[in-house]
């Protein structure tokens, strides 16, 4: 029963193939509904089932923490499959940005998205490794899906430099392994000892998620990949590949590395500021939005990174503020996504000055676009302002008040990049040559939930509230 | 002692082979030579396997990863053109770079290993065949085992093969590699 | 408060509130609807004030001579609480110098309102001109009954602010525009003194009231003036350049004095106020507001007696003024501007009579005020009777007059009186004060002072004699000047009644009441060698002017200028105080601060700011240049990183 | 001499310094090889060399189990996953571009 | 829902309100703008008389107390976890601050009555930001404080961006980007207060009871001060200000100036003071020598500018000088008069701005030598200029000379925490500022109203219309009511100025 959500959506996956073989080419536009309305069950099955429990004999477990990341796994998959749905269905006015084979597309998505909840499951180390194989792989097939020049250099730089990652991450868990002999996480982390080679193990595993996580200066290839994949899997990577990442960092520093918490505030501090000024900074030199949206990714990894921050006292805090922003960066992130989607989808124009005059063209459009700009740089009301304070006050509990400054600081910084976007859209008049596109009634509902999502996410404490609460039951009893 | 010694000399003289086999899969200019030198220092693994009481491992080794996927790189390089079976040498600076970070890692990794000790943690002899332990582990539901993997990996092995497929196949449709 | 008092001390609020509430009521209500109906119910309202301030001084004067002459506050309010000890009390302080002000500022001013109903006959800004006039009056009389220092303060800024409004009120003329500016700029430079000697005296007020204890309020002049208190205040010793705090307070505090009275160097401004309407001239740059100054330093006079040396520094500027100003006069043309200087050289003579005031020789203390009152009533009616001449004329010019004797009989008439009573002549008003205030610096012992002072007495005989001469005698020199008929009654009326008090001031008993300590009170009489030197001087100036301008011709006055050479000219050209005021306000604080500073703030501090934002886009770029698209640079990056961070961890821990 | 072989036999650390010096030669083959097939047959010598590393921990030290060796196995399937689809994205960039040199695939940069 | 969530609310609704109006409709939303600010008007009036009939008879005892009073607290949990309350309170100082407000926005909807171009949108962000203005004022949980602070300063960009005029888009940028770093320091330090106090909460009056570490206060003092001066247009943060304020829109200036720029005094005196004495014991001089150049700076500055804009928004800069002065002066005086110059200037600059706008729309030029003698043709924006001008010069009898007299008795007075001499002087040095004021007012004003008309097209221009009369004369009367009773402020604020002073000498 634990591990319902992930079998709906591998069952969901399977269904697929079926029903694509079955259906007419009139009626195949139901084939995205199908993997949306699978999802919804997941996320059904992962809100109602136990907060914890364990399977195989402990091989597969779920606490709050994991838990958590499974219900913002979903959310980002299924608002990533919603807000394809479009593309998929060859509905764009703009030809090459469609997206061919949509029962494989949803497919190969499924089993991203069925990689990523195991993931936040796995309990051991192999598991963990398959597991992010899966949740990696399928990726460098979708950021080729286009096929276009871009789209397979794209997935070219993708592959190679996955695999790169992908074998120091091997290597590091391969010596971790060989330091406790241990396959079990809880087991590993009982037997570490610091020493020359554990840290050897440590900097490549981390080298490794950090390519997951686009942590500087691990992040190189992401603003190339964003910028190369079809935009449907640019959101998706910016939020549920980062995703991912963070949950495997999440069993590495809680799971693994636990009792030698202390020792790595330092690190995770300076990976964070590194990561979140560079990818303030590259960011507002940038001139597509693609682009654009890749470094300012990159920039809020760095934040997601002050979560892990403040092991003495009370690391669920920390916990609880960066899943929180996560989901927050979730919504907001693909709310700004789905209106990059659906221009470039009808327009092929992917350039921010594109977007001039877009308040007038599109005046709902371009308020969400601008509500989740400025969720993303963090402005009350919106749960961006509210998630990031809770980061903010979790380096600041561990004493970091310098970083605290700093990410201040680099938040106002994107709010420069943010804001050239809004004052193309608001201020700058519209082209002669712009002209009104349609809006779908899929992707209307898609930006309706998230700008609502981000406003209330800030303003409404609820969501917060429970998850804070569960991570703190989490962190009662040991850190399983 | 006798067999004792004589390992160990295998072990230095398929250390050697395998470097300077992998040495040449990464500097050879014909990449089907390249390809050859990779299947040799996977076959020496293969060995390496053997040394280390891995028989079961070795022979996966030999059967996937020799028979298979080097097959597939080499019928990667025969689709692809001819001009391209011998490459460019990579610049300088790449090659320095290149150079740089991978003596780092090496002198690190090995400066680490040197500095630590290994010890057995889990004492101890399989009272069965490695090979039969590894079939029992792999469709184990218990605490021992490793049927979510085991099914993980089908998983993606599948959604490799049909996106390997979709994005591999000739002009599905029209236009799409216009440019 | 042990006596009785009557009606209007017992409602002195009404003293302030008749003129405030007129003013409101001008100001917002009436003039709007109608103009000729602000100005009748202005005037009536100053009226009223007079008669409330004649009533005050007589009640005033029936208190006093039954129980002495005592200073208290009838009536206050908490205005402004800045904190304990140092709350301001608006309310009106009674003793005899300020009902001696009271009385002359609002006959003045009723009789500068009733003439200027026919002055203004006519003009644009008729109702704006009551309107100003009365809140004049209103800052005056707070001004002149302040309690405390802080009163004292805001009165002062409002009667400058209503004498910036009526200099400049031809507004569509840049001179008087300028005037108006530099009349404010100049006088609020002054203050800056007076609030910094404000801020001193409060600070060390607040420390003395706190060890004398109770609930005393340290801006009061009362408690300032308290023995005790101004022990204590000697006491505190040197504060910054050796000068001991008390005197550098109250040298700040001389100076707004000194800029309101114009005293040099601060002088520059009232020749050039006179771009205002002549009325105004009148009233507030010649009978009252000018006088703030000397009222100041009478006012906190047991301080500076107390002090000793911040008064010498009174003394010695109002001397140096005197003799200053009238000389410029001598050689000033218009007719308005050698009543200017005439006016600042009066002043000199009211702040050197304050100057040689001491505990000791009290006289000139008495002199002052003496000369004050004296003073407003001639200055005026010589102010509006050159009003009535520049009305009839439409000049300035003295040359353009001339001739005026019969075309304008009363106007003549009440000149002459003016101008003897400037010069000192007998019986008229100017005759007593002068001579008590050169008794005073003779009796005080300041010998020098004494003699500047019988300098200037023959000297302004002689400036007034040639101003009289070139107006009214000889014949008509200009088409304006033979076209010239008498002013309507309603100006006549002022002129006659301010005659009339040019004439008798000198009788009034002031020494009676006005003075400072207990006992030992001048004896107000004359002496007589004083009175003669005196007498001899102004006669010598007249005589002197007879014979250079008595025929109304310019051939002598030219010759005599020729004969001077360079020195007429720097005269002339008022010593070139002006080019030199001109040329540090404008070159070196324009030129050398202000535009350095407006540059400074866009290229260094904005700059700074634009700069930072091009940093940010230059590493923006540079971190551009990582992405190369060059997949195995990115792999480099990657596991150089990788091995970095080993090391990193390794190293650390 | 059979006595000195006998000192000079592998332990731990002989087979941990092979396995990092294969896996930096595979590194260094990944940042120099240009033609894209020869950069994946150096990710396959990495992940060699980190399969490697489990057997070897497998067996010095705890070989009372067959984790390392599980581990391995998996290891080798997901390369070739990898190959899999490093080869389908190779054969389309090829079809565009005539050309699997992958320091030419640099349309998208700053 | 209490009476200070109404009064928060109330722009908010009505700028939902102006949301759902079609946008063609545009005299209906500003009648809809109008009645809102009205309402809320009369609202804060309500609220004032409540607040005086509850404070009354505590003033006496706040004499000595240490802890400030609130009164008609409304308080809920919020995020519960991390202590975070929605914590609404009113004290003297917020009062004086909100009905500075309340008269600001009313008068600058009067003022905007001409805005034709997206009507719709220009209003309803010109009341959200009055929201943000409103929830700073009321809120005493840091968080929410902070919430409101920022939703306050960014509607600026858009508001500037779109209907301002000149470099609009550097300007509005500039400004967002300085005050939000600005902010940045902000929460850095309240992040400080919270993690350091260990009480696991973010509201003021509890944070107030902690004596925060030497260490800390040394750094964090500093860091929130200047947070807040960025706002309030501390030297060198004030760039953003002439620039922005130029390019603005008139009511946007009106506010920005206004009430806005108050934000930054009102929490240097509020968080940074009150929470960190011993920061501030250690800092006073420092900020007191910074503002002295402020206050100095901006009027010289002042002397040379062309363009009316640039012209008041470099007075701004002095006149805010002053009110961080006193912030700095660390004593009774001091802090009154700065609560009361945020008063005045608010008032002040309003009117200014107003003015500016009416006169611009009239003549379509800002610069002061292409005007002249307008005076004859706008007698009543000329009196209001020049009353506004009188009362940035001080003259009492208008709002400024309470203020500045506090300022300048504040700063002499001085404190014991710093060298006497040295306030003494910077005081004294303070004080050349009356002088400058009067030079570049009386010049500036001068040459655009008085002299003879130099345009013969200016003589067809109109005097001011009825909306126009009723905000500026509403303005003009607030500046003389505050100077001429001043007494009502001050007696609002006074007790709730003691309990910083109290801790400061505790």
């Amino acid at each position: 029963m634990l591990m319902l959500p992930e079998l709906i959506v591998v069952v969901t996956a399977f269904a697929l193939l079926v029903v694509d073989l079955l259906v007419s080419e009139r009626r195949k536009p139901i084939l995205p509904m199908i993997a949306l309305a699978g999802i919804a069950a997941a996320l059904v099955a992962a809100w109602m089932l136990p907060q914890s429990g364990q399977l195989l004999g402990g091989r597969f477990a779920v606490d709050s923490v994991s838990r958590w990341f499974r219900i913002i796994f979903l959310i980002a998959g299924g608002l990533t499959i919603a807000v394809s749905a479009d593309s998929l269905n060859g509905r764009g006015a703009f030809r090459p940005a469609a997206l061919s084979s949509r029962a494989e597309f949803c497919l190969i998505l499924l089993f991203n998205l069925a990689g990523m909840l195991f993931l936040a499951g796995a309990r051991d180390l192999v598991t963990l490794y398959v597991s992010l194989e899966l949740a990696t792989i399928p990726l460098f097939l979708l950021a080729a899906w286009r096929r276009d020049v871009e789209s397979s250099e794209a997935g070219l730089k993708y592959v190679i430099l996955g695999a790169l990652g992908s074998a120091f991450l091997l290597y590091g868990l391969g010596v971790l392994y060989g330091l406790t002999g241990e396959m079990r996480l809880e087991a590993m982390s009982g037997a570490l000892r610091a020493g020359p080679a554990f840290w050897l193990g440590v900097g490549m595993v981390v080298a490794g998620v950090g390519f997951k996580l686009t942590l500087v200066p691990f992040h190189l290839w992401a603003a190339d990949v964003y910028q190369g994949a079809p935009t449907q899997v640019t959101a998706y990577l910016s939020v549920a590949s980062k995703g991912a990442g963070l949950a495997l960092l999440f069993h590495v520093l809680y799971r693994i590395l636990a009792p030698l918490a202390p020792h790595w505030d330092g690190v995770i501090a300076v990976l964070a500021a590194l990561t979140m000024t560079v990818g303030n900074f590259a960011a507002i030199v940038q001139k597509n939005i693609k682009r654009l949206m890749a470094f300012s990714a990159i920039s809020q990894a760095g934040y997601l990174l002050l979560g892990f921050l403040g092991h003495d006292g009370a690391p669920g805090r920390g916990v609880a503020a960066m899943l929180f922003y996560l989901l927050v960066y979730v919504v907001t992130n693909l709310a700004a996504f789905a209106v990059i989607i659906w221009y470039s989808g009808e327009t092929g124009r992917e350039k921010i000055e594109d977007y001039r005059g877009l308040s007038k063209t599109h005046p709902l459009m371009a308020l969400a676009m601008m509500v989740a700009l400025f969720g993303l740089a963090g402005i009350p009301p919106l749960a961006g302002f509210v998630g990031k304070f809770f980061l903010f006050s979790v380096a600041s509990k561990a004493g970091l008040h310098w970083l605290v400054g700093l990410a201040a600081i680099n938040s106002t910084v994107s709010l420069y990049y943010y804001l050239g976007i809004v004052r193309r859209m608001y201020i700058e008049p519209a082209g002669a040559e712009d002209r009104a596109v349609r809006v779908s009634p899929m992707l209307a509902t898609v930006l309706a939930i998230t700008t609502l999502a981000s406003v209330i996410l800030g303003v409404v404490p609820v969501f917060f509230e429970t998850i804070s609460f569960q991570t703190a039951d989490w962190l009662k009893g040991t850190l399983w | 002692m006798n067999g004792q010694a004589a390992s160990t000399v295998f072990f230095y003289v398929f250390a050697a082979v395998s470097v300077a086999l992998a040495v040449a899969t990464v500097i050879s200019r014909r990449i089907l030579r390249a390809a050859v030198a990779l299947m040799g220092v996977l076959a020496t693994s293969a060995a390496f396997y053997v040394m280390l009481d891995a028989e079961f491992l070795a022979g996966v080794q030999i059967l996937v990863y020799v028979g298979g996927i080097v097959i597939l790189l080499v019928y990667a390089v025969m689709l692809t053109r001819s001009s391209e079976l011998i490459e460019d040498r990579p610049s300088g600076r790449r090659r320095g770079a290149a150079l740089a970070v991978s003596t780092l890692f090496f002198v690190a990794a090995a400066g680490a290993f040197v500095a630590s000790r290994f010890e057995t943690l889990r004492p101890g002899a399989l009272t069965v065949s490695g090979t039969t332990e590894i079939g029992r582990r792999l469709l184990d539901q218990g605490s021992t085992g490793y049927v979510l993997p085991f099914e993980l990996i089908s998983l993606l092995l599948l959604s490799v093969l049909i996106g390997g497929v979709v994005i591999a196949r000739t002009n599905p449709d029209k236009g799409e590699d216009a440019k | 408060m042990e006596y009785e008092l009557g009606f209007a001390l017992r409602n002195a609020w009404l003293i302030l509130a008749i003129p405030f509430l007129s003013f409101l009521l001008v100001g917002l209500l009436v003039r709007p609807l109608s103009e000729k109906a602000a100005g009748i119910i202005a005037t009536l309202a100053v009226f009223a004030s007079a008669a409330f301030a004649y009533a005050m001084a007589a009640e005033f004067l029936t208190l006093g001579a039954a129980t002495g002459w005592k200073t208290f506050v009838p009536w206050s309010f908490e205005w402004l609480r800045f904190q304990e000890r140092m709350a301001v009390h608006i309310g009106v302080l009674v003793d005899p110098i300020s009902i001696l002000l009271l009385v002359v500022v609002t006959t003045v001013s009723s009789l500068v309102h009733l003439y200027s109903l026919g002055y203004m006959h006519g003009e644009a800004g008729f109702g704006r001109y009551f309107t100003f006039l009365n809140l004049f009056t209103f800052s005056m009389l707070g001004l002149v009954t302040a309690p405390n220092l802080l009163q004292m303060f805001v009165c002062w800024e409002l009667v400058g602010a209503s004498s910036f409004c009526l200099i400049g009120f031809y507004f569509d003329r840049p001179s008087a525009v300028a005037a108006s500016k530099k009349a404010f700029i100049v006088t609020r430079f002054a203050d800056l003194g007076f609030l910094l000697g404000i801020l001193i005296l409060g600070y060390f007020g607040y420390q003395v009231a706190g060890e004398v204890g109770g609930t005393r309020q340290a801006f009061d002049f009362l408690f300032l003036t308290d023995p005790v208190v101004m022990g204590k205040l000697n006491a505190i010793g040197a504060g910054i350049l050796g000068i001991p705090v008390l005197t550098l307070a109250l040298c700040l505090v001389y100076m707004g004095g000194a800029g309101k009275s114009a005293m040099f160097p601060l002088h520059v401004w009232l020749p050039d106020a006179m771009e205002g309407p002549t009325p105004v001239s009148a009233l507030i740059h010649a009978a009252t507001m000018v006088v703030a100054g000397v009222y100041l330093v009478a006012r906190l006079f047991p301080l500076f007696a107390t002090s000793g040396d911040a008064l010498l520094v009174v003394g010695y500027i109002g001397a140096f003024t005197a003799l200053f100003a009238a000389v410029i006069a001598c050689t000033q043309d218009d007719i308005k501007r050698v009543l200017a200087y005439s006016t600042l050289s009066q002043l000199g003579y009211m702040m050197f009579a304050l100057g040689v005031a001491s505990v000791e020789h009290p006289l000139g203390y008495t002199a002052s005020m003496f000369h004050l009152f004296t003073h407003a009533f001639f200055k005026a009616l010589l102010f509006l009777g050159a009003g009535s001449v520049i009305h009839a004329v439409h000049s300035n010019e003295i040359w353009r007059m001339g001739g005026l004797r019969r075309k304008m009989p009363v106007t003549h008439l009440t000149f002459a009186i003016a101008t003897l009573a400037i010069a000192g002549i007998w019986p008229f008003a100017g005759f007593f004060s002068k001579d008590e205030v050169l008794a005073a610096a003779l009796g005080s012992g300041h010998y020098g002072i004494f003699g500047i002072g019988l300098l200037v007495a023959g000297i302004t005989a002689f400036y007034m004699s040639r101003i009289y001469f070139a107006a009214f005698w000889g014949g008509a020199r200009t088409e304006g000047a033979s076209h010239a008929h008498e002013s309507p009654v309603i100006m006549l009326i002022p002129l006659v009644v301010l005659a009339v008090l040019s004439v008798v001031a000198g009788f009034f008993p002031i020494g009676e009441f006005v003075r400072f300590g207990a006992g030992h009170g001048a004896p107000h009489g004359i002496n007589p060698a004083i009175a003669a030197a005196g007498t001899f001087a102004g006669v010598l100036g007249i005589g002197l002017a007879w014979a250079i301008y008595g025929s109304g011709g310019t051939a002598r006055a030219e010759a005599l200028a020729r004969a001077f050479g360079g020195a007429y000219t720097v005269v002339r050209r008022k010593f070139y105080v002006d080019e030199l005021y001109l040329f540090v306000t404008h070159k070196i604080i324009v030129r050398f601060v202000a535009a350095p500073i407006a540059w400074f703030d866009r290229a260094i501090v904005d700059g700074g700011v634009n700069l930072s934002a091009k940093g940010g886009r230059l590493f923006g770029f540079a971190l551009g240049s990582l992405q190369t698209g060059q997949v195995q640079a990115y792999g480099s990056w990657f596991a150089g990183g990788a091995v970095l961070l080993v090391l990193v961890l390794w190293g650390l821990q | 001499m059979i006595e000195q072989l006998a000192t000079m036999a592998p332990g731990p650390l002989h087979w941990l310094v092979l396995t990092a010096l294969l896996f930096a030669i595979g590194t260094y083959g990944i940042l120099t090889r240009r033609n894209a097939v020869g950069v994946l047959m150096a990710v396959e010598l990495a992940l060699n060399s980190g399969a490697l590393n489990f057997v070897v921990f497998n067996r010095y030290v705890a070989p009372a189990g067959v984790d390392g060796q599980i581990m391995s196995i998996f290891v080798i399937a997901v390369a070739a996953a990898e190959v899999v689809v490093g080869m389908a994205i190779f054969v389309v960039l090829f079809r565009h571009r005539q050309t699997v040199d992958v320091t030419r695939m640099n349309r998208i940069r700053d | 829902m209490g009476l200070l969530s109404w009064l928060i609310l109330l722009p908010f609704l009505t700028a939902l309100a102006i949301v759902f109006t079609p946008g063609t409709r545009k005299s209906l939303i500003k009648w809809i703008a109008l009645a809102g600010t009205g309402t809320h008007l009369l609202l804060t009036a309500f609220t004032t008389w409540r607040y005086w009939t509850l404070a009354a008879p505590d003033m006496a005892e706040m004499r000595t107390a240490r802890v400030m009073k609130l009164y008609l607290v409304e308080r809920l949990p919020w995020f519960d976890s991390l202590g975070i309350q929605y914590f609404l309170g009113i004290d003297g100082i917020s009062m004086a601050m909100v009905i500075l407000t309340s008269i600001i926005i009313f008068t600058g909807v009067l003022a905007s009555w001409k805005v034709e171009e997206r009507a719709k949108e220009f209003f309803a962000l010109l009341l959200l930001l009055v929201t943000g203005v409103f929830g700073v004022f009321l809120s005493f949980d840091l968080f929410l404080f902070l919430m409101f602070y920022e939703v306050a300063v960014l509607p600026m960009y858009l508001l500037i961006g779109v209907w301002g005029t000149g470099p609009k888009e550097y300007s509005a940028m500039k400004l967002t980007l300085m005050l939000l770093l600005g902010s940045a320091l902000l929460i850095v330090g309240f992040l400080g207060l919270y993690s350091v106090s260990g009480l696991q909460t973010f509201d003021l009056t509890r944070l107030a009871e902690v004596s925060f570490p030497a260490g800390f206060q040394k750094w964090a003092f500093p860091a929130i001060f200047i947070g807040f001066g960025v706002l309030g247009a501390l030297y060198p943060f004030h760039t953003w200000s002439p620039d922005g304020h130029a390019s603005a829109p008139t009511a946007v200036s009106m506010l920005h100036a206004g009430v806005l720029m108050k934000l930054g005094g009102y929490g240097a005196l509020r968080v940074a003071v009150y929470l960190l004495p011993e920061g501030a014991k250690d800092w006073g001089l420092f900020f007191m020598a910074l503002t002295t150049i402020n206050i100095l700076y901006g009027a010289f500055g002042a002397i040379t500018q062309k363009d009316l804009k640039y012209f008041t928004a470099y007075s701004s800069v002095s006149h805010c000088g002053f009110v961080l002065f006193g912030v700095a002066a660390l004593n009774l005086m001091g802090m009154k008069g700065a609560v009361l110059q945020m008063f005045s200037h608010g008032v002040m600059t309003g009117l200014f701005f107003a003015l500016i706008g009416m006169v611009y729309g009239r003549t379509h030029t800002r610069m002061i030598p292409e005007m002249g003698g307008l005076g004859k043709v706008m007698p009543w924006l000329a009196v209001c200029f020049y009353v506004g001008g009188l009362a940035s010069l001080g003259l009492p009898g208008l709002s400024g000379f309470v203020a500045e007299s506090h300022v300048f008795l504040g700063g002499f007075f001085g404190n014991p925490w710093g060298s006497m001499v040295a306030m003494r002087t910077l005081t004294v040095v303070a004080t050349l500022s009356v002088v400058v004021t009067a030079v570049y007012v009386l010049r500036g004003l001068g040459r655009v109203f008085m002299g003879p008309v130099t345009d013969p097209h200016f003589h067809e221009l109109k005097d001011a219309t009825l909306t126009e009369r009723i905000s500026t004369g509403v303005l003009v009367a607030t500046l003389a009511a505050v100077g001429l009773m001043p007494w009502l402020l001050i007696d609002l604020i006074e007790a709730s100025i003691m309990p910083i002073v109290n801790r400061l000498h505790s």
